[in-house]
């Protein structure tokens, strides 16, 4: 070993000649990939409350900005992170998961003051001095923490599909509804989104922590229509989603339907039943309809022990669910079993009764506590274009309602659809399965007003009746029904050239050059539905409020007499959980009502 | 290297209750019982090479009211390492010292009675070494709640910051 | 269905109008036949129609005033070739849809095609009288009240379709 | 313990004295003290002192997301925080079957062998002050802040970079900054003859240090010395060739030993592991443009993250031996006990109790530091 030598340490004097170094007194410009002080785009911010979750050390705050507007379908909330940077690690997880991207570190770095609410800040674009430094440490596409690819599930093959009216997916895979879980980031935007307030995040997590009971008890507490609703909602959640902003939603409405799946109907029954009030209350509530708004409303008011009559016109309930709904996306035995969970806590359903002639409104008004009506839109209405009149010109809900119902339907060789939203792809979808059945061959084609980039219908139902053989035809407004004689053979339409005004009302733009034969046995009309008022008779609808072609009814679906409640589609709509909400209000509403008033002999 | 192995395996054969398994490249997980512990860590140390005693590590299972202790063992020799776990019950919560057979277990068994309670026969050195001013329950059981603690002790700092009274800066 | 235009009977006075006030006289004499038809059918239909119907007279009745207001007004002129300076287009969505038959019972969808079909006449009516008249005064007028029942017309579309469409999932 | 509360023992008149060296002095990088009995200026027994900086890591850890914890666990030691981060990812990834791209891997390892050389730079420093010889300190202090300026680049922090993340790395490296990396290495290469000039070739630094605080390979063994204290000592155990990880496989690289086990041994181990750390990071910086591919596997959203139940044990080798992280997960989104096996607390505590007595009160420091003792780790 070197013993070393006492000489060349002073080698080290040459440094007294090199120059000092020397630093300016301005901060050194950071790293392009710094993790300085928070941006926040406020515009792309929407409020989720991600960052703040990820967030080691509790470092963010979400707080309210009553100037912002909430928008919750859009998944917009209004609120915005602030950064306590006496606790903040500078980590930036929050940069990482932020579902938009609207979080960034800066390249700023440098902040002195003895004020420590300074060192609390409300982040914008501009930075904590508002200086405006070119962003540090943001969104990079590779090291994600989101994951935005939703599972796929399995689906019937077009042609296997064609055959019958089998359900066509599958529904998710234990495995795939984990992982589906397993992305929610637990924001709440479905929740404030759906128009029942479903329990999605905590169904989803529950789901993720392999309880499917506690998800289906979850799901229960806001809806007694889950099979339905695991299949067919139209799942607002979905498009408030904020995984949406950047890829794809969480596939809620598959997983509560994997929820529902995993549990039996005993274990169901069970769940629905707890927490209900065994002692009667002596109360008697009569609804008019056994839809999805009217059971929903009967479910409530029979767990709060309540005596509920249900009065159906039909032969089997379930409304639009069960009549305007094809089989293969609701398996009629599934809205049975949601049926079966209401009835099974003692509501009594009276099928084939039709109020208005088998029994009147003021039959029901004398003998219950309180009514409901949720009678649905099942009227379809007509473009009225000339030739509407012919015989083959049908109504999509009556076809829709007559293959439910069994009844023999003339199968159209060529049919044409016409109707842009998912009524008229269940139509024409419907009709691709009866001429397979009977000819073999599709010949459905689908004339929509809109352009293919802004359908009504879902993007699924336009994809899948596509792959079923069905034409669409986009941009096209009816002109009139070709009659050969007494003989319907087709449609003719022109182009729409734009459907809305500048104000986005409809104002329609034809171009009358532009016209086109579709040629058809039978024109389906799938456009517009209205509600069948007869049943009130003269007397109550000379009495009632009424706004526009429906009954006034007040926020919690009250009508202007005083023990009658409307709720449901003839009065909001159509949508099956925009329909469930409106039950549970109306039953609240009756509820309360009727539990301070003297019972009904 | 193959002898060192095949004396592995007769410590093994010598103690047929253990729960030998490889976990991975260069791992091996052994369940063993509390009493037969150091037996084992001895043999393995006499016959296996197993000279590096890298850790001591304590669980604790509130469900079954045990502390699971876990034996990290390597052998310069084969290049493994022994992760021998036991429990032992939180009543009394004694246990052996393995000083004697390893001389840093010290350290990491000081640690473990400061963090976890567990009392150590035969170990030299029990003194607190980082919670010498501390009063409550040993730390590190799953029982004390860390939060609550800092709820109870500490008090939050409020802020005032200029923004809370426009939150919107203009630009709701 | 013509023989119920009143504007069929008064074409004849509307061609052989040679000033502005009996112009829109005449015109005003449409809007309150037509006022006072929607009033008489308000009467007949249901309490859920009625609102309807009472809208379209409501309607009727503010055009009535309006043309009454032009009449009075000494800048009449000015006010009209503001108008027709800038000409709304007439998207004709609803000139497919057939004029129905009011029988005793309409419904809501009936009603409007009938008011749309009445706008649509009226519009078709001046358009073609602006076309007769000779440049002027007179055929600013024609055309200024052919784009009125055109706006018209073009408004009670967007009802059609809130009312035809709004359930269209 | 505070000093306000540290009551001295009452001796009988006695030629031993009780003296409390620390936390403050200034050959102890941290914040624990030594407290040691005298007689005269021999140490005759020595207690380490923790507490001052202890954090609760391991508690905390309980506490947190499975992926929180990449921002916790670089703190636990301050000047070599990259072997934390990648041995808790590590003891993930085991415990979830996470596969590393390779380029993640050739990207941690550039970390590791990087922050070694930031932490053999700053001990050289360290062990020249506690002689009194600042002017080495500040020297290696400015040299290793070129590397912190490669971690800025590429992590956009400085010390604590969170940035080796259970999956891989959490941003791809810049644009350029292997070329800039390969200047700096350079530079601290060819800054070596002048560290030499004041320090390793010093012949008063080599009377100071040489016989102070030795180990025998047997003491080394029994005490659990690990890492380059015991490559001192002439035994050439290292986990990156025993027990690799990463691509240390596939990397060339010599095991540096010295046989007397001394202050100075220890020293000029380091010296020479500088140096190999130097000739990996260039295989690193050759090797890793031709490595494509992402920089991270697939993770579970980190909110909703069930780590699979069982037990694992991952182990390092950072700049000062042995660093161990035993990993329990009970499958939930939290881990259920994270152990971390410090590589000086062994040292610094164990090793130190025993290798102290009979040393000068002025060797006091210069042994403590030659092992090499991060206070911020012993105290967790």
């Amino acid at each position: 070993m070197s013993k070393g030598s006492f000489l060349r340490p002073l080698k080290a004097l040459a440094y007294l000649g090199r120059p000092a170094v020397t630093l300016p007194m301005e901060p050194r410009p950071a790293a392009p990939n710094y993790r300085g002080f928070h941006v926040n785009d406020w515009e792309a911010c929407i409020g989720c409350g991600t960052c703040a979750q990820i967030c080691d050390n509790e470092a963010i705050d979400m707080v309210d900005i009553p100037e912002l507007k909430a928008d919750p379908l859009a998944g917009i909330k209004p609120r915005r992170p602030a950064i306590d940077y006496g606790r903040c690690c500078w980590c930036a997880l929050c940069v990482d998961i932020c579902p938009t991207g609207s979080i960034s570190l800066s390249r700023e770095y440098v902040h002195v003051g003895p004020d420590l609410n300074t060192y609390y800040i409300l982040p914008d674009e501009k930075g904590i001095h508002g200086l405006n430094y070119p962003k540090g440490w943001s969104k990079s596409p590779d090291a994600d923490l989101l994951d935005l690819k939703r599972q796929t599930m399995g689906e019937m093959e077009p042609q296997e599909r064609l055959q019958s009216f089998a359900e066509m997916v599958a529904g998710f895979t234990p495995e795939a509804a984990l992982m589906e879980a397993s992305r929610c980031i637990q924001c709440g935007m479905c929740h404030d989104a759906c128009p029942s307030h479903m329990h999605a995040p905590e169904y989803i997590r529950a789901l993720w922590s392999g309880d499917a009971e506690e998800a289906v008890r979850q799901i229960y507490r806001t809806n007694p229509f889950s099979e339905v609703c695991g299949r067919v909602c139209t799942r607002r959640c979905e498009d408030a989603c904020s995984l949406g902003n950047r890829g794809e939603p969480i596939a809620i409405r598959w997983l509560k339907r994997f929820a529902m799946d995993s549990l039996n109907h005993e274990q169901v029954r069970r769940i629905a039943a707890e927490g209900r009030e065994l002692a009667p209350s002596g109360r008697k509530v009569a609804i008019v309809g056994a839809g999805p708004a009217g059971l929903t409303c009967a479910y409530d008011l029979a767990r709060q022990g309540h005596a509920v009559t249900v009065f159906e016109a039909l032969p089997h309930a379930g409304g639009m669910m069960r009549y305007g709904i094809p089989e293969y996306r609701l398996p009629y035995d599934r809205l049975d079993d949601d049926v079966d969970v209401i009835a099974s806590l003692g509501v009594e359903i009276r099928y084939k009764t039709r109020v208005g002639h088998d029994i009147s409104m003021e039959r029901l008004r004398d003998q219950f506590d309180a009514v409901m009506i949720a009678i649905g839109l099942h009227k379809g209405r007509s473009t009225r274009v000339p030739g509407t009149n012919n015989e083959n010109v049908i109504a999509a809900i009556d076809l829709l309602r007559d293959v439910t119902l069994g009844v023999a339907v003339d199968v159209p060789k060529k049919a044409v659809v016409i109707g842009g939203g998912n009524v008229a792809m269940d139509a024409a979808r419907t009709l691709a399965r009866l001429q397979t059945r009977a000819y073999g061959a599709v010949q459905v084609e689908l004339v929509a007003l809109e352009p293919a980039d802004a359908m009504l219908a879902d993007a699924d139902e336009v994809r899948e009746a596509k792959e079923e053989g069905v034409v669409i035809v986009n941009s096209r407004g009816p002109r009139c029904c070709i009659i050969n004689g007494e003989r319907l053979t087709g449609l003719e339409t022109v182009r729409c050239l734009s459907i809305f005004d500048n104000q986005g009302r409809f104002h329609p733009l034809y171009d009358h050059e532009d016209a086109q034969v579709h040629e058809g046995d039978v024109v389906v009309e799938a456009i517009g539905q209205m509600s069948d008022f007869s049943l009130l008779g003269d007397k109550l609808t000379e009495k009632l409020d009424w706004n526009g072609p429906r009954p006034r009814i007040d926020q919690d679906g009250r009508t202007s007499e005083p023990w009658l409640w409307a709720a449901g589609d003839m009065v909001e709509g159509p949508d099956v959980i925009h329909a469930v909400a409106a039950g549970h209000r109306a039953a609240a509403s009756i509820h309360n009502e009727i539990m301070v008033r003297e019972k009904t002999p | 290297m193959n002898r060192e192995l095949e004396s592995l395996d007769a410590v093994f054969r010598e103690m047929p209750d253990l729960k030998v398994e490889h976990t991975g490249p260069r791992r091996t997980r052994i369940q063993v019982e509390a009493d037969a512990l150091p037996t084992l860590l001895e043999l393995l140390k006499g016959r296996a090479g197993y000279l590096h005693l890298s850790a001591i590590s304590c669980v604790d299972w509130p469900d079954t009211e045990e502390f699971e202790l876990v034996y990290h063992l390597w052998s310069y020799q084969v290049s493994n390492l022994i992760s021998a776990h036991t429990r032992i019950p939180y009543d009394p919560g004694r246990y052996v010292s393995v000083y004697d057979l390893h001389a840093p277990a010290v350290y990491f068994e000081r640690d473990i009675h400061e963090m976890f309670g567990v009392w150590f026969e035969g170990c030299p050195d029990q003194e607190p070494f980082i919670l010498t001013e501390w009063q409550g329950p040993p730390p590190m059981r799953k029982s004390f709640d860390t939060v609550a603690y800092v709820n109870d002790t500490f008090e939050w700092r409020e802020y005032q910051p200029e923004w809370a009274n426009d939150p919107s800066g203009g630009k709701g | 269905m013509s023989e119920e235009h009143p504007e069929g009977t008064g074409r004849e006075r509307l061609e052989n109008s040679t000033t502005i006030g009996e112009v829109l006289e005449v015109a005003m004499g449409f809007e309150a036949t037509a006022r006072d038809f929607y009033a008489s059918l308000a009467g007949r239909v249901s309490k859920p129609l009625r609102g309807l119907v009472q809208e379209l007279a409501e309607e009727e009745k503010r055009h009535y005033q309006l043309f009454s207001d032009l009449r009075e007004r000494p800048d009449v002129q000015e006010k009209i070739s503001e108008k027709i300076e800038r000409p709304a287009n007439d998207h004709r969505f609803s000139d497919y849809v057939q004029l129905p038959e009011l029988g005793d019972y309409p419904d809501d969808q009936s009603i409007l095609q009938y008011a749309m079909g009445r706008e649509h006449a009226a519009m078709e009516q001046y358009g073609s009288l602006a076309e007769q008249a000779p440049a002027g005064p007179i055929q600013d007028l024609f055309r200024f009240l052919a784009i009125e029942e055109m706006e018209h017309k073009g408004e009670l579309e967007k009802r059609w379709y809130e009312l035809v469409y709004p359930s269209n999932v | 313990m505070r000093p306000e509360n540290y009551k001295p023992v009452q001796h009988s008149a006695s030629h031993e004295y009780e003296l409390y060296f620390g936390p403050n002095h200034p050959g102890i990088e941290g914040n624990y003290a030594l407290k040691c009995v005298l007689s005269g200026d021999v140490v005759q027994s020595l207690r380490a002192d923790g507490g001052y900086l202890h954090r609760g890591f391991e508690k905390i850890m309980e506490e947190r997301l499975w992926i929180q914890n990449v921002a916790l666990v670089p703190r636990i030691c301050v000047p070599d925080p990259v072997p934390m981060e990648e041995t808790y990812a590590r003891a993930v990834e085991m415990l979830g079957g996470l596969e590393i791209p390779k380029r993640a891997q050739w990207i941690r390892a550039l970390m590791l062998e990087a922050s070694r050389v930031c932490a053999h730079l700053f001990y050289f420093g360290g062990h020249a002050a506690t002689m009194g010889m600042y002017s080495n300190m500040f020297w290696g202090v400015t040299d290793r802040d070129l590397i912190l300026d490669i971690f800025e680049e590429i992590t956009g922090a400085r010390i604590y970079h969170m940035y080796i993340t259970p999956g891989g790395v959490r941003r791809d490296l810049p644009e350029g900054v292997l070329d800039r990396l390969s200047k700096v290495l350079d530079y601290v290469e060819s800054r070596l003859p002048e560290f030499d000039n004041l320090f390793f070739d010093n012949a008063v630094v080599i009377n100071r240090a040489t016989g102070v605080g030795t180990l025998t390979t047997e003491q080394a063994l029994s005490w659990g010395v690990t890492g380059p204290n015991l490559r001192a000592c002439g035994l050439p155990f290292d986990v990156r060739r025993d027990d690799p990880y990463l691509i240390y496989d596939e990397l060339d690289f010599d095991i540096p030993t010295e046989t007397a086990g001394d202050a100075w041994a220890r020293t000029l181990v380091r010296r020479e592991e500088l140096l190999q750390s130097i000739r990996i990071l260039r295989q690193i910086i050759a090797t890793l443009p031709k490595v494509g591919g992402p920089i991270r596997c697939a993770l579970p959203n980190p909110l909703a993250w069930n780590v699979p139940a069982g037990s694992v044990y991952a182990r390092t080798e950072s700049s000062k031996g042995e660093l161990g992280f035993f990993v329990v997960s009970k499958g939930g989104a939290k881990p259920w006990r994270v152990h971390v096996r410090g590589p000086s607390s062994m040292h610094a505590v164990h090793v130190l109790e025993r290798l102290g007595p009979g040393s000068r009160l002025e060797d006091v420091a210069q042994i403590m530091f030659s092992l090499d003792a991060c206070p911020p780790e012993v105290d967790r």
